[in-house]
């Protein structure tokens, strides 16, 4: 990223939102790491996964807002991507457990062990190594994306029909990584992590280290997606959204613009769904489904979408809600709240939270704009009149 | 099929034979047009003529089902993409005004400028002085400099037509192809929209499809009337609404 | 005039939407530092998901624990205090188990959580059991292959549901010809590949075994009875073992009475379908068709304690027809032996609970008593019970005394020399041969 | 089967008089077998049946038909055994003479798999010349099955005097099918029994040949030729077989998406809710059921074809109302739409469990909907064939009323050109409500049909919303037609990938040829063409 770049890319907003979230990441680790366990102010470590959780589906919300928001590809899909992600870190997770798994192999994970395996399947060599690990984190939803939205972008499948064929692709996927023979652990997926790079991925300062790496991540995550849409080819990504043919007939080849995006956000779901593994500590076929990639999807709806900032907050609110209602008295109405949700953001709130409150920031900036002004001419003068 | 002369042909845009159906409907029935370098046509016709839709095949939306399309005498348009045919040169503007409404005026004309369309091209993009001098020179010419931050979905339908056309001029293709440029404009904006068409005119080729005969009369050059996706007569303004069937299929008696 | 009005709607809404966001941020600031542990009750979590797929067979067991917790209550509770459930919902979301988890052990401070269904929502919880020492009770059948600290696993093992199934199936109907269908994920794979071993390791041929797996949810099983009914008829007794899960066997076994698969020609036994499956289907047509259980609403007990629980049940869930099946009399049992222990040691510390639980016994609802074993798993019975027409069974055949529950397959190369100990050896995967624990052990 | 009770009845009664003349009463052992059903165990069970069965005592028959239906009671403390007439009135077994009542301390004599079918055996030698042909043909077909050398006797007995062709073409082939397996038959017999057992051609008739054991080997080469000669004749069905299997899923495939094709292709609104119309249509069935059974049982057989009715008012009434409240507002933005649809299934979901709970609900088979027959060597199930037939009518009756009715025209014509729809007096948003409520309505009637054969459970429609708008995609939106074209290739497509790569590998080729095809044809198999599709 060059500096020109960073600086056009940070507005006001973009700029409160980075102070906040690298205050998080710093301040919820020391105040989890420091201060006295019980005290008023410490943050217990179950909250810090907890965090560590919404803020890697930030990054997730931030993917499909990138693609959604600026470009109008509405990917019902993208769950996959972070799957994907998720399992190439829990391929590694898996390999680092050695010869502490209950059956002692040093090789096979559990999984394979009592299935009978002989030997690893070729497509696990390699993830013991970190670096491999996180090459394939990226490496791989990214290939899928750029192969799906190859194939899809150049035959132009737009609008609806790229959103179902998106939900083809991740229930397709979540068949196939419910095979057991596909050697990724069937239904139970890959669990029982012990360490990660050699730290206890259970211990309270990994933890707290994996909350600021995820901070992190979203930052940076943040900032390639704003350089992004504030360059010009973020305004030519808003021309596909808002007129795809015009910008054809401009000279634009549209569908290198989505295949770039699309390519970029998957990879940003993977890197959310590697982050996320270590600290829920399971990944397994059910993150493919596709009631879930939808439900991100309304993360972003809520937040507002072509905000950025929106989408983050959207995931945060959405999650936190569902962590609330799903204790207690109000658990088994969950599910009408989410429903609910969905249908009154759309109804009444289409520009999601930060979308409206920057029109109401807007409007009534400009209120008072005109109230100082009051004297001064309409500016409808020079406008030509529209004839009936 | 048509048998291809050796030697290219001169025109700028060459249709011979063309056809199109949907579904069983001839939409373009052996359609044969020249347009020459630097030449303004007019193009007029009923609905359903299939003045869009030979448009739409110009630029690469549609492929014909046979017949020749070549631009700049060696260019068989039929083989390309929308895209690719933008960026030979051929303009377009809608007959419905297609501006991209979330965005400023400015950025609208920024867009169409034709430099590096490329995704690395505009993802490292800066704005250079040749660019921006540019930009405004377009905005005076569509009398849109006031307006150069408004979002041009706020602008009003004429100004859209405008704007578009302003898009058109900073693409700064060698053929504009102009869909019903003055349709839902007062006849001040018409008059000045014949005078802004004539003007780029002087550098460009120029078709224009247009219903307004008023505004087709103003512009003062040569007419094609199509009629169920054919030819059916061409000249002067005068030559062809003298003509019977003109006069019997479209302009009524 | 509509937009306009929608829009101004959303305008407001938009600010009572902020000020609700900021209510709920307060809240979570408030809920930071942690709900305060009442020291007069003693808090029993429930984790069973109340919505999504899995919520057709978790319900139940939610209410089961309310139920036994109100008994428990009625005589006075547990060490002098009451004791309280804390429920919440993992919405079948198997991440948002472990997390569900987490939180009644750090913030409701639970002393034992009863839960989890599938094997995935077990594992999903197992390392936050472990890390924050707590217990869990796992009432239902499972592939076996774990023996974890933690975790007291009072369904059935394989050896106390599948292996005596198979046995009574070549024992009294001389099954000779063997089809093991099943859903495709870890229970019917692990659980098909140890019949697959004990059945050769019986002399059945490579040939006479048909494996089959499906998609959860399957529900076109035309081809599949068909192919059933083909590798039936080869001239030899055959019959279906099926680990197929719960929403399929619906359509399954609609499709075999259609298919005029009768039991007496084909019989299915099955390791899923209970009381509650069946309460879905019109059973007339699968009359004699089998189910391989340690507990059937159905048995009669001679001091009358079965037909006691499904009385105060039903008044209760103030429901007359309310079944009851296996996972929940596992849950009995599992509860009954808590208290028993949490009594013994005069204490809810889990690691003292823990240690006191192996040895523990409790009556089942069959008329026996159930131990639990040093592996975690208990002694049960094992019953072979018959579909009747009215969506119960009819128990054909039992085992003469209880089996005790094998944490680590006998049948399986992997596994056959482990056995988990949590008394003498202190350890879950201890091999037999080499005399060490293996892998973390913990 | 409450049809055939009454044939039943009257058979039972007239072989009792026959058996009762035929032959003479002994005593001692008989009873002795029969005291044997009070020891409630299977071994004695199956003893006791045995012995009455060969006893030749004219009680044989009540004893055994009992038994079989459950009516034979056994009262453990006085080990005496009674049987319950279907008249409600019984008879002491061992002697037969009447009783006033049975104790309550007996119980049905219960059985088990293996006694089910000595039962049948019993039986079906027993009732091998009953006056009714349906009995004759279902005993010769039972003791084909259980081929058992004592009934060779019977067989040839009642073939002698048989004049019914079927009935004597089952007992041949049961004949065939004792003598292969008798020890001591000639070679001349078995290679006849072989003969005939190939011109039965069937899977059962392979399953003998296959199991029948050491033979002569002329009688082991023939067998050999035929079972190759059945194999390939039943390789050919097979393919009739999957056919058949193919369009039967079609058939619900297209089933659950035609709804969707009205309010997808038709009007252009994702309803990803369209799934819960479908359950809700399966809940009225189970709801109309209900009513049926506890107030009018006798209905039971024309609860479906009252739930039709009911369901599509049901969920087009609730589609109206979606739309009025929800939809109305969306137009013209199909992705806002899939999410508020999407949050209305989880809403509607959540509501269906929490008032019919979350566990399945019965809906049962009405009679006509149960069992199946055979054409040639496949097995054709009614509910299957009924549902294909179903499907077929509720396709034919949308065609025709998209293109007859008045309000057909109305749609029509609104979803071609809103405007000038609009400008000709149409009232457009009423319009948009029917061909919602017309959409869900059809979803409502589908889910009357797959309550037949799925759960009827609160998840019942999300298995089914995916692959109905593959259906659609693949089909071709707004294409009729198309949907109906896609959902037999994708049905017959998936039947025959099936079994070649497993049901779960078959699934996920389907989904990636979808896929694939898409981005061949991105508006589908049946595109519309031309300017107006982009407008």
């Amino acid at each position: 990223m060059t500096p020109h770049m960073l600086t056009r890319s940070l507005d006001r907003g973009a700029t409160i939102f980075l102070l906040v979230v690298a205050a998080l990441g710093v301040l919820i680790p020391l105040s989890n790491l420091l201060l006295p366990a019980g005290s008023f102010l410490q943050v217990q470590t179950y909250l810090v996964a907890l965090w560590g959780k919404y803020v890697c589906y930030a990054i997730l919300a931030l993917a499909i807002d990138l693609i959604w928001g600026y470009c109008g590809i509405l990917s019902l899909g993208h769950g996959a991507f972070f799957a994907l992600g998720g399992y190439a870190m829990g391929m590694y997770l898996m390999r680092q457990i050695g010869t502490r798994g209950v059956y002692g192999n040093p090789i096979l994970p559990d999984f394979m062990v009592f299935l009978n395996w002989q030997k690893l399947p070729w497509y696990w060599y390699g993830f013991d190594m970190f670096w491999f690990a996180a090459l394939m984190v990226l490496f791989v939803p990214g290939l899928l994306a750029f192969c799906f939205g190859w194939l899809a972008f150049r035959s132009r499948v737009t609008g609806v029909y790229l959103s179902i064929i998106t939900q083809a692709m991740t229930y397709a996927l979540l068949l196939a990584f419910f095979r057991n023979d596909f050697g990724f652990g069937g239904n139970n997926g890959l669990t029982d992590f012990k360490d990660i790079l050699g730290f206890n991925v259970q211990a309270d300062g990994t933890r707290a280290a994996l909350f600021a790496l995820s901070c992190l991540a979203l930052i940076i995550g943040f900032l390639i997606c704003r350089a992004i849409v504030s360059s010009k080819l973020g305004k030519v990504l808003i021309a596909v959204r808002d007129a795809e043919s015009r910008t054809r007939f401009l000279g634009y080849r549209v569908e290198s613009y989505k295949l770039f995006v699309f390519t970029v956000s998957a990879c940003m779901a993977g890197v959310a769904g590697a982050l996320y593994v270590p600290q829920v500590g399971i990944i397994n076929p059910s993150e493919f489904a596709p009631g879930n990639s939808i439900e991100a999807v309304i993360w972003v709806a809520v937040g507002g979408r072509g905000t950025l900032v929106g989408a983050a907050l959207g995931a945060v609110v959405v999650n936190y809600a569902k962590t609330f209602f799903t204790s207690g008295v109000l658990a088994p109405y969950w599910l009408f709240m989410l429903g609910a949700l969905f249908i009154l953001v759309t109804l009444l709130l289409p520009k999601g939270i930060v979308g409206t409150f920057n029109a109401w920031w807007a409007s009534s900036n400009e209120k008072r704009a005109a109230a100082s002004v009051s004297a001064a001419a309409e500016d409808g003068v020079t406008e030509p009149k529209m004839a009936e | 099929m048509n048998v291809m002369d050796t030697r290219a042909t001169s025109a700028m845009l060459y249709l011979d034979g063309v056809h199109v159906s949907f579904d069983g409907f001839h939409a373009i029935n052996n359609l044969s047009l020249t347009l020459e370098p630097g030449e303004m046509r007019a193009i007029i016709g009923p609905n359903g003529a299939g003045k869009t839709t030979m448009m739409d095949i110009i630029t690469g939306k549609t492929k014909p089902d046979e017949g020749t399309v070549l631009f700049d005498g060696v260019t068989d348009l039929t083989r390309l993409d929308e895209t690719r045919i933008a960026e030979l040169g051929i303009g377009r503007k809608f007959q419905k005004p297609t501006v991209f409404e979330s965005q400023t005026v400015q950025d609208n004309l920024l867009l169409a400028l034709n430099v590096d369309h490329s995704v690395r091209g505009t993802l490292f993009w800066r704005g250079s002085r040749a660019e921006s001098e540019r930009i405004d020179k377009v905005l005076e010419t569509i009398r849109l400099t006031e307006a150069r931050n408004r979002l041009a979905g706020s602008l009003s339908h004429g100004q859209k037509q405008w704007l578009e056309i302003g898009m058109l001029l900073a693409q700064d293709p060698k053929l504009l192809l102009v869909d019903e440029p003055v349709a839902g404009m007062t006849d001040v904006e018409t008059h000045l929209t014949a005078e802004l068409l004539k003007e780029i005119n002087k550098t460009h080729t120029v078709m224009v499809v247009e219903h307004d005969m008023t505004f087709v009369r103003e512009l003062g050059v040569k007419v094609t009337c199509l009629h169920e996706g054919t030819v059916l007569a061409e000249g002067t303004i005068d030559q062809v609404s003298s003509n019977e069937r003109v006069i019997e299929v479209y302009l009524g008696r | 005039m509509l937009t306009k009005s929608t829009h101004d709607i959303a305008a407001s809404f938009s600010r009572r939407g902020v000020l609700a966001a900021t209510a709920g941020l307060m809240l979570g600031l408030a809920s930071l530092t942690g709900a305060k542990a009442a020291d007069d009750t003693i808090k029993v979590g429930v984790l069973h998901s109340l919505s999504g797929t899995m919520a057709i067979s978790e319900t139940t067991l939610k209410d089961t624990i309310l139920f036994l917790i109100d008994e428990q209550n009625k005589k006075g509770g547990v060490l002098g205090k009451k004791l309280e459930a804390v429920v919440v919902d993992p919405a079948s979301n198997w991440p948002l188990f472990a997390e569900k988890a987490r939180e009644l052990i750090t913030k409701d401070k639970v002393s034992v959580v009863f839960g989890c269904w599938t094997s995935v929502s077990r594992k999903s919880v197992l390392p936050v059991f472990k890390e924050l020492n707590n217990i869990l009770f796992y009432p239902v059948q499972y592939e076996g292959e774990e023996s974890e600290r933690n975790v007291f696993y009072t369904g059935a093992a394989p050896n106390q549901q599948a292996i005596p199934a198979v046995d009574y199936l070549m024992k009294e109907e001389k099954v000779k010809r063997w089809v093991l269908a099943g859903t495709d994920y870890v229970y019917p794979r692990t659980t098909n590949k140890i019949l697959e071993a004990y059945l050769k390791s019986k002399g059945v041929a490579q040939e006479d075994i048909m494996i089959n797996y499906t998609p959860f949810g399957h529900s076109d099983w035309q081809t599949i009875v068909a192919d059933i009914k083909k590798f039936g008829s080869a001239g030899k007794k055959t019959a279906v073992v099926s680990t197929i899960n719960g929403d399929a066997n619906v359509p399954f076994y609609k499709e075999l009475g259609n298919q005029g698969i009768k039991a007496k020609d084909i019989p299915v036994v099955a390791f899923s379908v209970g009381e509650e499956e069946l309460a879905g289907i019109d059973t007339k047509p699968l009359v004699g068709h089998l189910a391989a259980w340690n507990y059937f609403e159905s048995i009669k007990t001679k001091d009358g304690s079965n037909e006691k629980f499904i009385k105060d049940w039903q008044t209760y869930t103030k429901n007359p027809k309310r079944v009851t099946n296996d996972p929940m009399e596992a849950h009995v049992i599992g509860f009954n032996m808590w208290v028993k222990a949490v009594e013994k040691v005069k204490s809810t510390d889990p690691d003292k609970v823990i240690d006191a639980l192996p040895g523990i016994e409790a009556p089942n609802l069959t008329g026996g008593v159930s131990k639990m074993l040093p592996n975690h798993h208990i002694t049960k019975p094992v019953f072979i019970g018959e579909i009747k027409g009215n969506g119960q069974f009819d128990v054909v055949w039992k085992t003469p005394g209880l089996v005790a529950g094998d944490a680590w397959s006998k049948e399986l190369d992997g596994s056959k020399d482990l056995i988990g100990d949590w008394v003498g050896k202190k350890c879950g995967n201890f091999n037999t041969k080499t005399n060490k624990c293996l892998g973390s052990g913990s | 089967m409450p049809a055939k009770l009454p044939a039943r009845l009257c058979s039972l009664l007239l072989s009792l008089l026959l058996i009762a003349f035929a032959l003479p009463a002994l005593a001692g052992p008989f009873e002795d077998a029969v005291a044997k059903f009070a020891n409630d165990d299977f071994s004695d069970t199956e003893e006791a049946v045995g012995a009455i069965a060969s006893s030749g005592n004219k009680l044989a028959f009540p004893i055994i038909s009992a038994l079989q239906d459950g009516r034979l009671m056994a009262d453990p403390d006085s080990k005496k055994v009674y049987v319950t007439g279907t008249d409600g009135k019984s008879i002491d077994a061992a002697t037969g003479e009447a009783v006033d009542s049975v104790p309550d301390s007996a119980s049905a004599v219960r059985l088990n798999n293996r006694l089910r079918r000595s039962v049948d055996a019993a039986l079906g030698s027993l009732t091998l010349q009953s006056p009714d042909v349906g009995t004759r043909l279902q005993a010769a077909q039972s003791v084909f099955k259980s081929h058992e050398e004592g009934a060779l006797e019977a067989v040839d007995a009642a073939l002698a005097k048989e004049t019914n062709k079927s009935v004597k073409a089952a007992l041949g082939e049961a004949r065939a099918a004792i003598l292969l397996f008798k020890s001591d038959a000639t070679e001349v017999e078995k290679l006849e029994a072989v003969a005939i057992l190939k011109t039965r051609g069937d899977q059962e008739a392979m399953a003998l040949l296959t199991g029948m054991g050491d033979q002569p080997a002329s009688v082991t080469k023939a067998a050999a030729s035929a079972i190759s000669s059945i194999q390939s004749s039943l390789a050919v069905w097979s393919t009739v077989q999957n056919a058949w299997y193919g369009l039967s899923l079609g058939s619900v495939l297209l089933l659950a998406a035609i709804g969707l094709a009205i309010t997808f292709g038709v009007m252009g609104v994702i309803n990803m809710a369209h799934g819960e119309m479908v359950m809700i249509g399966a809940y009225t069935t189970f709801v109309v059921q209900e009513v049926i059974r506890t107030r009018y049982p006798g209905l039971f057989d024309y609860s479906l074809l009252i739930a039709v009715p009911l369901a599509f008012l049901v969920a087009g009434a609730i589609g109206v109302l979606i739309e009025r409240s929800i939809i109305r507002f969306l137009y013209g933005r199909p992705l806002e739409t899939l999410l508020a649809t999407w949050g209305l299934s989880l809403v509607l979901q959540q509501a269906v469990r929490t008032m019919f709970g979350p566990t399945n609900r019965e809906v049962g088979n009405p009679s006509w909907m149960s069992g199946a027959f055979e054409l040639g060597q496949i097995t054709i199930t009614y509910n299957r064939l009924w549902i294909l037939s179903f499907t077929l009518a509720v396709f034919a009756i949308l065609l025709a009323m998209l293109r007859y009715s008045a309000i057909g025209l109305e749609m029509r014509a609104v979803t071609q050109n809103r405007r000038m729809a609009a400008s000709m007096g149409i009232a457009t948003s009423r319009v948009d409500a029917l061909t919602f409520g017309l959409g869900s309505g059809i979803a409502g009637i589908a889910g009357v049909a797959l309550s037949q054969i799925d759960n009827v459970s609160p998840n019942l429609g999300q298995s089914y919303i995916i692959d109905s708008f593959m259906v659609v995609v693949f089909g071709g939106v707004g294409n009729l037609w198309g949907t109906l074209v896609g959902a037999f290739t994708l049905g017959i497509a998936n039947k025959f990938l099936e079994p070649v790569a497993g049901a779960v590998l078959g699934k996920i080729a389907i989904l990636v040829l979808i896929i694939l095809f898409i981005q061949k044809r991105p508006r589908g198999l049946f595109a519309l063409k031309g300017r107006a599709v982009e407008a």
